[in-house]
């Protein structure tokens, strides 16, 4: 093994061994497992840095276990998995020190934060995947390490919206199989790194191609919360924030976008689904899910699962963007969201974590004038929220932009009128909750007053939330910067060579 | 380095100091050092002195690493509004001083006051369609944190229509933006010019900037922001920030380059009766920044008129583009300086003086256009413009401006009485405000005849003439409102048209009725588990029944049988 | 070959008998010698495949010895068989010996 | 195939022998049994490696017993095929060994239970030990008559295993379960005399040269394979099956699910792609493979149903068992080279599967002293391992990568895709999902921890009930990292897989 073979494994291991020796940690033994905790992301994060050092000068990072002929698993660092592994191992440093935060006193954190690292070993491993049986591979071990993380209050609702989500991802998950089986019996075993199979396959199996296509975008878009695959994401809001979080920034929702990139461009690749005509097909759904998240937003009154029809709505930009493959503006625009959606959603539950930690308040109706009492959390909020509105300099205006760009120069005028009706649903949902927070009157005593000190609330609640809130800011404002999301998307883009 | 490369990041330097200045100020506001740098409040514009001084026309300082590659600069007409815009924004934060004494969303108002000027000093400097916009955005919802400041359910209320109305813009703007991008291919504004703009731009910029002006159907905001937010506030919203509207305009249809006769249409007909229905409205309210609204609206509208001539074609372009600025700068100081006339009476602890209130009839005169007033220069400069386009536009602007001026005149008389029937509120005899209202006057008086560029209409509207022409519609104005008002107070008008929903609510407020949870729910659960308990029975029964011997010995018959079939 | 053919025929009518009687009749007892004569009707056929008339050659021993083998496991199993079928009467307060019920297992007894 | 023939004695006979030895000394003697059970299952373990190397080095081979030659002689021959098998039996065996020891060791106190512990264990050893050589010897047999005698065996020390609980239940159950293993072993007998009647051989391979022209042979076929359907328990002949399981004691349970209907299932693969495979029609495939898929379906619907930990894991057994025989009608197509490598995975994947969870079963239910799920809430805090093990084997029974049954599901799907035989695909990726609400219906149990629940109410159990379970927990889930070596092993000597490792090992 190379240097280069090391790297990869030990990206892996970085969080895999500090996972299970945290499993064994006794309960009461804080220091010492998020000291693991924080060891371990810290050491990812430097790690994945180092590879995207080596990815920008073009090192190739491989590392292949043949099981039998014809399967093989294969790890891969490209440039994409380069954004992805860098958004997730960031996120997930913040994500644990919030949750060593949220968790403060709360049963089985061992437990939890076992499975929390598995995770996002698992995630990481989805970036990496270098063929579609490696991604499938962490893609299934995704549902099974963000179970237990799902139902950890043990609640029935919980254990019922755990139900539903193994239904859901398990059943993506078959129909993936399936379609990834069918794929290779007929083109025969393929790497990501090829992009594309030979178009000769399309004068002899068109329709079985369209179909498998049709399928595996099924299978991954049951977690990338396509409607009609979405049932399970808002359900899932009964876990606890941090999960909740993580879930919807980093890693299933992700993922499943994540999987929708590598299908379009790397399996199939752009001039084998223009010869297939299915595109439109996916850019449709796309378009339906994002104005459909947004719709159903509107009417709820609980904070996070506002937040979490605004996942499905968002999500969707990205599969948007990818469906209009030949347009390198649209491309950039989808996998440029890919990090700013994680960032801006991030930010808003971590704040939405916030308030039901320190206030319990979990209903928009309660959240009058909130802001006079956590300023802090909710200008991060409110910076999340105008992110999503796109409002510039946000990230998210820089995603919509490069979107609405493509749309045009794909001469398709409906991407610009969903990303329009769409701006205009989220501002019509977050808004209000900004309006109400900063500049409502308090009613009555907060449901429950859970902290008070110093701050407005813990501290390591309160960190998260301002560094990535910070970061939807400084990332759009040096967008165009040498080192930004939205330089390597390009760089990532030029690879392509679209 | 050389001597052009110190220069160019000296120029870089004092240009992101113009925006940056303020921002800096609202960050200090959120610290604890607040109250030192609320002292400094009023240097928040000087930057933007410093700029129009030192910056040379046309030099455009690229930030490629900023947002999405951002370029600074200022040209000629970026350097007349920023003049107008600082010179506003530097007596209203005089003003705001005094206003933030005793108030307890000090902090709130600040930050939303510096980061509104900041966003308003930033457009006026971008040179690319993205700086644009994005300082346009933030000078927008900035001036939500003005308008609701005073928190009162009024207040919201005009917040709410504000955001709405915003948010729309936003959108428009953003998808008229990604239009123009895609055209030229580029995002500097000079790239703008020869790009052939499809209709639809042309609407979505209407409506884009359209919103920030009140032009009419989007106009709602206006009356009711005017009249809740603090006054220094509402005298930047009324005196600096809708000139980022018309900037825009000028920005992304350059006047000269640009010709569209459908969109020339558009523009005049919205324009005229915006200025029309803004007299209209005005003439119904009984609080003196609801009838300045009102009065944007129409002046406004003027000048939507005005940039709809323009958009004709290039000669007209050519032609309207100056006078279009000559309008705005009259218009922005008048009306700012009415917005400090008024809020003398907010103030001070006795009742306008009989000199105050002269000293406040000479601007609001100056919108209706008297003679040897701004108003009468700008008013002379729109009759040439129209003369010079010839038929229909020469006969209709005759038949038109007089109205306008009629209904201005009425308009302002009305504020004039309100401002002298109502009670003042204030203690303060603080000198240092009273300084305001008489340099704002003087600017308003003053400038318009100082200013080269205008010097051709102001001697034109001094000829005999021009003179009468200008001079019959205020006097036959005010002969109509003192019998209006005649009528009025003995009738008790009913003030209807203010209570009202505007369209805009009824049309959220159905939207939201529309999209009730219960509708959507779902009740597919409950039936599949309901399936589920069915249908166990009679899996159990099944699998008893072939767990009888005579069952399985049947089909281990049936089974060997058929093996023996196949195989044979 | 007449001879073989109706040994073998009778083995089968055996097996056939006992197979009925093993689906058909529930007593534990019944079942059990079903399956005995099951066997014994196997038996009957393997001797009958090495018969050969006097003089036709030597007898293969083969099924013989498949035929004793079998016969030794055969007795074993009853042996077991019937040691069980005592312990499910001596255990289970079923019914008693001979009624429907007796020697069905009740579905998922466990529960 | 060629192999090479042995007349001395070889290693081979070790994995028979020694079991039947230590079988009856454990029954003679009073003490030490545990050590003798043990050894037995090292010294199992170590000849079935040895034999392993050999087979890498020499290829199949043959030894005859005694030194008579067939048709006379009793032969045992070895090739890849039955030596996974075998090494499936010593490595899950010696865990069960393990385990056993941990089972019955369990300190009960109730002391009328803990006396009828120290009875059971008695009688337990000798009998596991008999069913080991039984079933060794089914692996090893060459002969089809010696095979009857090696099912009669591992029957009769089954039944009686499955008496052992001593509960009305399990008596009646393992009534059922010896009668209906009769039934299948006369039929299997009656099959084998109708061959020897047109053959007049008994040797599997020289059955292999024998022209298949004969009715006769056909219904010998028709018979042995209903016989031995029967014994793995094929829906819709698989009624015995879930009471007889579930309600052995766990140790049982396990070997009756991992190892015993292996052993018959092996013998009917056998015998239909290599004894007789001249004689076997598409439709008859197809029947096979419809059983299979409804087996799948059927097996997986009724574990979901089930309310007791055990019984649903017996009929999760019946849908995995589908799985066995929709391999059939995929291996017309290219021969039997996949098909193989299908079932032998799948078989090993499910043995070290099911064992860690009937393993899993049983820790809980000492522990609880119940298996309703309902009521499994709160068991993480004591028996983390344990729940780590039910979850690993879980994932490899739905066939989720990398485990050893992903292997064998991929297999499966591919060669259904490649055949154009989506159907069975479709099947199998339903029978996956339905795994899936079976095994999470549980684990979710697992994971609730009720309020006020403390873990330090009972005792952590020995090692010895956790670790086996876990160990082959993950056996079966690195099974699929390591598919390669178990390929490897079963195309030594079969020229047609050869051929796909023609490059050797990666």
């Amino acid at each position: 093994m190379n240097w280069g073979q090391w790297l990869l494994v030990s990206i892996l291991l970085s969080s895999f061994i500090p996972g299970i020796i945290i499993f064994g940690v006794p309960e009461e033994k804080h220091r010492l497992r998020t000291g693991l905790n924080l060891c371990g992301s810290i050491l990812k994060i430097v790690l994945i840095l180092a590879m995207d050092t080596g990815i920008y000068f073009g090192h190739n990072f491989e590392i292949r276990l043949p099981l039998i002929p014809g399967v093989e698993l294969l790890l891969n660092g490209d440039p994409l998995s380069a954004l992805f592994a860098t958004l997730s191992s960031v996120l997930w440093l913040l994500t644990t020190i919030y949750a060593v935060g949220y968790l403060e006193g709360s049963p089985n954190r061992s437990h939890f934060f076992g499975y929390f690292s598995l995770c996002v070993t698992v995630t990481i491993g989805i970036a990496l995947a270098g063929n579609l049986i490696t991604f499938l591979l962490f893609y299934e071990m995704l549902t099974l390490t963000t179970y237990p993380l799902i139902i950890h209050r043990g609640t029935e609702k919980s254990l019922h919206a755990g139900r539903n989500y193994l239904i859901y991802a398990f059943s993506g998950g078959a129909v993936f199989l399936f379609a990834v089986v069918a794929l290779q019996t007929i083109i025969g075993p393929t790497d990501f790194a090829t992009t594309g199979f030979p178009s000769s396959f399309i004068d002899t199996h068109a329709t079985v191609l369209a179909v498998i296509f049709v399928l595996l975008i099924i299978g991954v878009g049951v977690k990338a919360a396509l409607v009609p695959l979405h049932g399970w994401l808002p359900q899932a809001m009964v876990a606890p924030a941090p999960v909740s979080a993580l879930l919807h920034a980093v890693a299933v929702v992700k993922a499943g976008a994540f999987g929708i990139i590598r299908i379009v461009l790397d399996v199939y690749g752009a001039q084998n689904l223009l010869l297939l005509g299915v595109l439109p097909l996916l850019g449709g759904i796309a378009s339906i899910t994002i104005l459909y998240g947004s719709i159903r937003a509107l009417q709820q009154d609980d904070l996070k699962r506002r937040l979490a029809f605004s996942t499905i709505s968002q999500v969707s930009y990205i599969a948007l963007g990818i469906s209009l493959v030949d347009q390198p503006l649209a491309v950039i625009g989808g996998l440029v969201h890919l990090v700013h959606q994680g960032l801006m959603k991030i930010t808003l539950f971590f704040c939405a974590g916030n308030l039901a930690e320190t206030l319990g308040i979990h209903r928009i109706s309660e959240m009058d004038g909130v802001a006079r009492r956590m300023p802090f959390t909710m200008a991060a909020f409110s910076i999340g929220a105008l992110g999503m509105i796109g409002i510039p300099p946000t990230v998210g205006f820089v995603s919509k932009w490069y979107l609405g760009l493509g749309g045009l120069a794909a001469g398709n005028w409906w991407v610009v009128l969903i990303l329009a009706v769409s701006s205009l649903l989220n501002a019509c949902y977050f808004l209000p909750i900004l309006t109400r927070s900063w500049f409502g009157k308090q009613q009555g005593p907060w449901p429950e007053e859970l902290y008070v000190g110093r701050f407005e609330t813990r501290l390591m609640l309160l960190t998260p939330p301002l560094v990535t809130a910070f970061i939807v800011i400084a990332a759009g404002a040096v967008a165009n910067a040498q080192i930004s999301p939205l330089a390597w998307v390009r760089f990532i883009v030029r690879k392509y060579g679209l | 380095m050389t001597p052009t490369a110190i220069q160019t990041i000296l120029h870089a330097l004092t240009l992101s100091l113009v925006t940056g200045t303020p921002l800096l100020l609202a960050a200090l506001c959120c610290t604890p050092l607040q109250k030192a740098a609320a002292r400094f409040l009023p240097c928040a514009a000087m930057p933007a002195f410093l700029a129009i001084f030192t910056t040379p026309i046309n030099v455009v300082v690229e930030v490629p690493w900023f947002f999405m590659g951002s370029r600074m600069g200022l040209d000629e007409t970026g350097r007349i509004f920023l003049c107008l815009t600082s010179f506003i924004w530097f007596l209203a934060s005089f003003s705001s001083h005094n206003l933030l004494r005793k108030d307890k969303g000090k902090t709130h108002y600040l930050v939303f006051f510096l980061t509104a000027m900041a966003g308003n000093f930033g457009l006026i400097l971008a040179r690319d369609m993205l700086g644009y916009y994005l300082f346009f955005a933030v000078m927008s919802f900035a001036a939500y944190g003005l308008v609701i400041h005073k928190r009162t359910a009024d207040a919201a209320k005009a917040g709410r229509i504000y955001l709405t109305l915003v948010m729309i813009g936003e959108v428009a703007l953003f998808t008229a933006l990604i239009i123009l991008a895609h055209n030229s291919g580029s995002l500097a504004l000079e790239d703008i010019a020869g790009v052939s703009h499809h209709p639809l731009t042309l609407i979505l910029l209407f409506i884009g900037f359209g919103v920030k002006i009140g032009a009419l159907p989007f106009h709602g905001w206006m009356v009711p922001a005017y009249q809740s937010a603090p006054i220094p506030a509402a005298t930047v919203l009324a005196g600096a920030m809708v000139n980022a509207g018309i900037l825009g305009w000028l920005r992304f249809l350059p006047l000269g380059q640009t010709s569209s006769s459908q969109g020339a249409l558009l523009f005049v007909v919205a324009g005229a009766l915006a200025a029309l229905y803004g007299v209209i409205i005005g003439l119904s309210r009984k609080k003196a920044g609801a009838i300045l609204g009102c009065s944007s609206i129409s002046q406004m509208g003027l000048m939507t008129v005005i940039f709809g001539l323009g958009l004709l074609d290039y000669n007209a372009g050519i032609s309207a583009a100056p006078i279009l600025i000559l309008y705005a700068v009259h218009h922005s100081l008048a009306k700012s300086t009415l917005f400090f006339g008024y809020e003398l009476i907010e103030r001070q602890s006795k009742p306008l003086s009989h000199l105050q209130m002269a000293a406040i009839l000479l601007p609001a005169l100056a919108l209706a256009g008297l003679p040897f007033t701004s108003g009468a220069i700008a008013k002379t400069a729109f009759k040439e413009l129209a003369v010079n386009l010839g038929e229909p536009w020469y006969g209709l602007s005759v038949f038109f401006l007089p109205i306008t001026a009629m209904g201005t005149t009425m308009l302002m008389l009305h504020f004039i009485s309100i401002l002298r029937h109502s009670k003042s509120t204030g203690t303060s005899k603080n000198a240092e405000h009273s300084v305001i209202f008489p340099i704002s006057l003087i600017a308003t008086l003053t400038i318009i005849w100082l200013w080269p560029a205008a010097r051709h209409s102001a001697s034109h509207s001094l000829a005999a003439t021009t003179l009468l022409q200008a001079l019959w519609p205020v006097i036959g104005g005010c002969l109509l409102f003192l019998s209006w008002q005649r009528i009025s107070f003995n009738k008790k008008v009913p003030v209807g048209v203010q209570e009202k929903q505007t369209g805009f609510e009824a049309l959220l407020i159905t939207a939201t009725k529309l999209m009730q949870e219960k509708k959507w729910q779902k009740p597919q659960s409950g039936r599949l588990h309901s399936y589920r308990h069915r249908l166990i029975p009679h899996l159990r029964r099944t699998e008893k029944i072939m767990g009888r011997w005579k069952v399985v010995g049947l089909s281990y018959l049936a089974l060997c049988l058929y093996l023996l079939f196949l195989l044979l | 070959m007449i001879t073989t053919l109706l040994y073998s025929m009778t083995g089968l009518l055996l097996f056939a008998m006992g197979f009925f009687t093993l689906i058909v009749h529930s007593h534990p007892l019944r079942k059990i010698l079903a399956v005995n004569v099951m066997s014994t009707g196997v038996f009957l056929i393997l001797v009958a495949t090495a018969y050969k008339p006097l003089g036709m050659g030597q007898i293969d021993p083969v099924p013989h010895a498949m035929v004793l083998t079998g016969i030794v496991v055969s007795v074993s199993v009853t042996a077991l068989a019937l040691l069980l079928a005592c312990r499910v009467q001596e255990t289970s307060n079923l019914d008693l010996p001979g009624r429907k019920k007796q020697g069905r297992i009740p579905e998922e007894s466990g529960q | 195939m060629t192999s090479l023939q042995l007349t001395s004695p070889s290693w081979m006979i070790i994995p028979v022998i020694l079991p039947l030895i230590a079988g009856l000394l454990s029954f003679l003697l009073n003490r030490g049994i545990f050590a003798i059970a043990l050894t037995a299952a090292l010294a199992n373990l170590l000849a079935v490696s040895i034999l392993t190397c050999q087979l890498l080095s020499y290829g199949p081979m043959r030894c005859h017993m005694g030194g008579w030659q067939p048709p006379l002689g009793i032969t045992l021959r070895t090739d890849g095929p039955a030596l996974l098998m075998l090494l499936m039996t010593a490595v899950t065996g010696l865990a069960i060994t393990l385990y056993a020891r941990g089972y019955f060791s369990y300190r009960i106190l109730d002391p009328k239970r803990a006396s009828q512990h120290q009875h059971q264990q008695r009688y337990f050893w000798p009998l596991w030990l008999l069913l080991l050589a039984g079933l060794n010897g089914l692996f090893l047999s060459s002969d089809i008559f010696n095979l009857y005698v090696t099912l009669e065996l591992i029957a009769i020390a089954a039944a009686s295993l499955a008496a052992l609980s001593g509960k009305p239940a399990s008596q009646l159950a393992s009534f059922r379960y010896l009668l209906v293993n009769l039934l299948g072993s006369i039929t299997f007998l009656l099959g084998v005399v109708f061959l020897y009647k047109s053959c007049r051989v008994l040797d599997l391979d020289l059955l292999h040269n024998v022209p298949m022209n004969k009715p006769g042979i056909s219904a010998a076929l028709a018979l042995m394979s209903v016989g031995l359907l029967l014994k793995t328990a094929l829906v819709p002949l698989h009624f015995w099956l879930p009471p007889a399981h579930a309600n052995a004691l766990a140790p049982v349970s396990i070997i009756l699910s991992a190892l015993v209907v292996k052993g018959s299932f092996y013998l009917l693969f056998r015998l239909w792609f290599e004894v007789f495979a001249q004689l076997i029609t598409t439709p008859a495939l197809n029947v096979m493979g419809t059983l299979g898929a409804v087996a799948i379906l059927w097996g997986a619907i009724q574990a979901m149903r089930q309310h007791r930990l055990k019984l649903m894991i017996a009929y999760s057994t019946v849908s995995q068992l589908g799985y066995l025989f929709i391999a059939f009608p995929l291996a017309r197509i290219d021969g039997s080279t996949q098909v193989w490598s299908i079932v032998i995975f799948m078989a090993m994947a499910h043995a070290c599967a099911k064992s860690a969870m009937f393993m899993v079963a049983g820790t809980v239910f000492l522990h609880l002293g119940h298996d309703r799920i309902n009521d499994l809430t709160g068991i993480r805090a004591n028996l983390p391992i344990t729940v780590l093990a039910y979850g690993i084997a879980g994932v490899s029974l739905m066939g989720l990568p990398p485990s050893g049954g992903f292997i064998a599901k991929w297999l499966l799907l591919s060669s259904a895709l490649a055949s154009s035989q989506w159907w069975w695909a479709l099947v199998v990726i339903i029978g996956s999902l339905l795994a899936m609400t079976y095994v999470f219906r549980v684990m979710s149990r697992f994971f609730v921890i009720p309020e006020g629940y403390s873990s330090a109410k009972s005792t952590p159990p020995s090692p010895l009930l956790e670790w086996p379970a876990l160990v082959l927990a993950m056996i079966s889930l690195f099974l699929g990292l390591a598919a390669s070596w178990p390929l490897y092993i079963l195309s030594t000597g079969n020229p047609a897989l050869a051929q796909v490792f023609s490059g050797g090992l990666p």
